[in-house]
């Protein structure tokens, strides 16, 4: 019994930091609940045996994608939200719609098929670390080397795309933005 | 080569630690309460009152001139002259304080009042620890708490001390000896002119 | 003697007997958490005073000794400092991420003491990606020190926070990068089997410990410098350096979240010193087979406190980098040499098989370490070289 | 292990279903972003349940698939994140909304 509990304790803390990431006004906040969500989901794929999954996911997401985020709020000064501004775009109604939608033909295929019933999991899976090892580098060696490649590529792209261009705009783009709401600074 | 100036460094440190055990004079830090460094003896913290012989009212050098008084910068003393006369150590009469107030949390230490003072009666002190509880209060030091005896002023500022000492020695055997000359000398003339009033150098 | 180096086994043991079955793992878990929180909680504030100590005493001075026989319950009163200290919470500050910033903090740590192996079958729960599972948790403290920084709304912690954020990171890479080559010797993530690749004893002497290999020495030197930064202590203390952003993301705390904060920069530094010692000093594995009989604990607390008293003694000797140095050093030259690290482990590991000739050993030795030496050095002027071109100073136009 | 597989395709698609209305519905950029690493992750969450309740787990298929999504999302997420610093740069806000001219 004890594992019911705590996959619907982790379920619950991962659905409560989803909802709060996407719902909260202050943004550093959304981050922060995002990163509990990762955590829980990291929580979740432990408790299903994934060791090595969940513990990825804690190091990618919880460990640099969050940061990542939370940089790019105090780059974007997004951080000091003009309180005026609204919440959800204009058309919130369509979009709330088009997302209930989603989630009943989601959901409603799993509930109905009765294939995926079936309640005892398959065994214990025995330590994995070196069969993951094996896979990786015996039958998805191919795609790792494509993955290592395409990160570098990410890394160098990233970089590029958002160094401060002084070259080319001169040093006065480095000039931090003016705060006043609403004025439409000059297009550069 | 690399790294080279760290492993220096930690030598250097490596020594102080293993030597703080076996080296005692490289501590040099004087545990405060329990040792105390001897004051220099030019050290001034506060002035007080020096008196001779051992009854602080009778002994009392100060003569209630306020020279002092006038001369202090941030004006931290308070006399009060008294009707009554004393006689000072040469036997003459001299007026004394009835009260005598610093205030200690004004007087910044700069010892101009023992410099001005005529009859060597306010020295410096160097008794530092003069907190207290009462904010006010107990910082006015009268009369009485001022007044040290002559032989504690000899054992804080020697030098001074001794020089004082043997200066009123003198002037007192010499006084002594024109007192004695007066006495004589009337004694011979006694007869022929009337008694002179007390003599004042 | 094996029952004295079993003897907190045994001891778990008895205890979780007293409790009916269906409570035993509960129990056991239970006593464990208890044990480590005991064993780590001492020794913190045990390392609070002989830090002050042994920095008094490299510093030709005494340190500490008035609170109890020569200063040992300072700890004590520090504590209870801590504790009646009133808590501020500046008012502009977000009041739910300024209270959560300490906990996010401690608590992974804490989870990090589940993996390492204390002594002989001691591991409170053997992952076989522990060492995986520790890098996780490590990572997860950025997050922490970022919510300090900003939830004191004020610049000085942000911009401390953003040092602390730049620094955990960019010497995440090569603590990770050190400690590939372990594995790759030791062919295992987990902990135990790591330690078990270096039992054993070469020709009845040397023990097969990972420092006592070319590439181990270097990746355990590596380790120690990515450590002291990871921990934020003594060389790469910019994000409280003191003189220059008050107490960086500390400054708005106090009272008992300032205490918390203390404590998890502890544990930060014991995880990663119980981290390097199974990684590289062989764990629990006695140094010389006559000295077998001592418990393996005993052994383990030994290598703790050495490097233990390594760290406190670097940060007794070198000043503080400045951020740019800090941060070249990292990405310039500790990172390349780990590659090159990987490199010199796969020779070691390669030469060890085939026997060409009766010295191999020593050419093996040689070789490998010529592999991280000469190009070491090349890096190393490279880097005095940064420091060498003059400052530019850019005054406010 | 009583807890049913569909138990966790419920809860993979209700985080799906949030992330998506995040992404459809919030004005910043950078909350659209965290609304696709949701459905992302919410992915993820269905691979390692098939895999774990699927006929033979020793294949690691799924948790192979798990692998590469999360070092790809990580890679998605860097590059997401520039363009918006760069965008920022140039427009100086993070409104969605007021990403609509086409103009360089």
């Amino acid at each position: 019994m004890p594992s019911d509990i705590t996959f619907y304790l982790l379920a619950a803390l991962t659905l409560a930091g989803a909802v709060a990431a996407m719902s909260l006004r202050n943004i550093v906040h959304c981050v922060l609940c995002a990163a509990g969500a990762f955590a829980g989901l990291a929580g979740i794929y432990l408790q299903l045996n994934a060791e090595f999954v969940g513990v990825a996911q804690l190091l990618v997401y919880v460990g640099a994608v969050a940061i990542l985020l939370v940089f790019t709020i105090l780059l974007t000064h997004g951080a000091d939200v003009k309180l005026g501004s609204a919440l959800i775009s204009s058309g919130w109604k369509t979009g709330l719609a088009i997302s209930a939608l989603v989630l009943v033909c989601l959901v409603v295929p799993v509930l109905t098929s009765p294939g995926l019933r079936h309640e005892a999991a398959s065994g214990v899976v025995a330590p994995m670390m070196q069969k993951i090892g094996e896979q990786l580098m015996g039958q998805c060696v191919l795609p790792l080397e494509t993955t290592g490649l395409l990160l570098t590529a990410a890394l160098l792209g990233a970089v590029v795309i958002a160094m401060n261009d002084k070259t080319a705009a001169g040093p006065k783009t480095g000039v931090p933005p003016n705060h006043e709401a609403g004025k439409e600074p000059g297009l550069r | 080569m690399l790294g080279s100036g760290i492993i220096r460094g930690m030598i250097e440190t490596g020594r102080n630690f293993v030597g703080s055990y076996f080296v005692k004079d490289r501590l040099t830090t004087v545990q405060y309460p329990e040792e105390k460094l001897a004051p220099q003896e030019n050290a001034r913290t506060i002035p007080f009152l020096v008196y001779d012989g051992d009854d602080a009212a009778a002994g009392l050098r100060c003569t209630a001139c306020t020279i002092c008084e006038q001369e202090c910068p941030p004006k931290c003393i308070y006399i009060i002259k008294d009707k009554a006369k004393k006689p000072d150590f040469v036997g003459k009469m001299q007026l004394f304080p009835a009260v005598f107030d610093i205030d200690i949390s004004v007087c910044m230490s700069c010892g101009i009042c023992a410099e001005v003072c005529p009859f060597e009666s306010i020295k410096m002190d160097q008794v530092f620890t003069l907190s207290s509880d009462t904010r006010f209060g107990s910082l006015l030091l009268h009369k009485e708490q001022l007044a040290k005896s002559n032989d504690y002023f000899r054992k804080i500022h020697p030098t001074d001390a001794t020089a004082i000492d043997a200066e009123r020695a003198e002037t007192k055997s010499k006084a002594e000896a024109k007192a004695r000359a007066a006495a004589a000398a009337p004694a011979a003339p006694a007869v022929p002119a009337a008694p002179t009033k007390a003599v004042t150098p | 003697m094996s029952n004295l180096d079993q003897v907190f086994v045994t001891l778990l043991h008895w205890v979780v007997g007293l409790v009916p079955a269906s409570l035993q793992p509960w129990v056991s878990t239970l006593v464990i958490i208890l044990a480590i929180m005991t064993v780590f909680g001492t020794c913190f504030a045990l390392t609070t005073i002989l830090e002050r100590k042994i920095l008094g005493r490299m510093q030709n001075r005494y340190g500490p000794n008035r609170v109890g026989p020569c200063g040992l319950f300072q700890p004590v009163a520090d504590g209870i400092k801590m504790l009646t200290k009133e808590d501020i919470v500046p008012f502009s500050s977000d009041q739910v991420v300024h209270f959560l910033a300490p906990l996010v903090l401690t608590i992974p740590i804490w989870l990090a003491f589940a993996v390492i192996p204390f002594g002989r079958n001691m591991t409170a729960i053997d992952l076989n990606a522990g060492l995986l599972f520790f890098f996780a948790i490590g990572s997860a403290s950025e997050l922490a020190v970022f919510m300090a920084g900003w939830a004191g709304q004020n610049k000085y912690s942000l911009l401390g926070a953003m040092r602390a954020v730049a620094q955990m990171i960019s010497y995440e890479v090569p603590l990770v990068l050190a400690a590939v080559p372990v594995v790759m010797l030791a062919g295992s993530l987990s902990l135990n089997d790591i330690v078990q690749a270096q039992s054993g004893y070469i020709a009845g002497g040397l023990p097969r410990w990972n420092v006592l290999t070319p590439w181990g020495l270097a990746a355990f030197i590596m380790f120690l410098i990515a450590a002291t930064a990871e921990s934020n202590r003594s060389p790469f203390d910019l994000p409280e350096g003191e003189s220059e952003i008050i107490a960086g993301y500390l400054t708005e705390y106090s009272g008992f979240k300032y205490a918390l904060f203390f404590l998890g920069e502890y544990m930060g530094l014991f995880a990663i010193t119980s981290l390097a010692v199974t990684l590289f000093l062989g764990g629990w594995h006695a140094p010389l087979p006559v000295l077998e009989w001592l418990p393996s604990w005993f052994w383990f607390g030994l290598k703790f406190s050495a490097l233990i008293f390594g760290f406190i003694w670097i940060r007794a000797t070198l000043p503080r980098l400045r951020l740019d140095q800090m941060l070249s050093l990292a990405w310039k030259f500790l990172v390349p040499l780990a590659l090159l690290n990987l490199l010199a482990a796969a020779v070691w590991h390669w030469s060890g098989q085939c026997r060409l000739f009766p010295g191999s050993m020593a050419v093996r030795w040689l070789v490998c370490a010529a592999i991280l030496v000469f190009p070491g050095i090349r890096l190393g002027r490279s880097l005095n070289g940064l420091s060498a071109t003059p400052r530019q100073y850019r005054y406010a136009k | 292990m009583t807890t049913p597989l569909s138990h966790y395709l419920v809860l993979s698609a209700l985080l799906f279903s949030v992330g998506f209305a995040g992404a459809v519905l919030r004005r910043n950029v950078i909350l659209v972003l965290i609304g696709i690493e949701l459905m992302l992750n919410a992915a993820n969450l269905n691979f390692i349940g098939f895999w774990r309740y699927g006929a033979h787990p020793e294949a690691l298929t799924g948790v192979m698939f798990a692998i590469f999504s999360i070092a790809i999302a990580a890679a998605e997420a860097a590059v997401g994140l520039a363009l918006v610093i760069a965008i920022y740069r140039h427009r100086r806000t993070v409104q969605v909304d007021q990403f609509n001219s086409l103009k360089g």
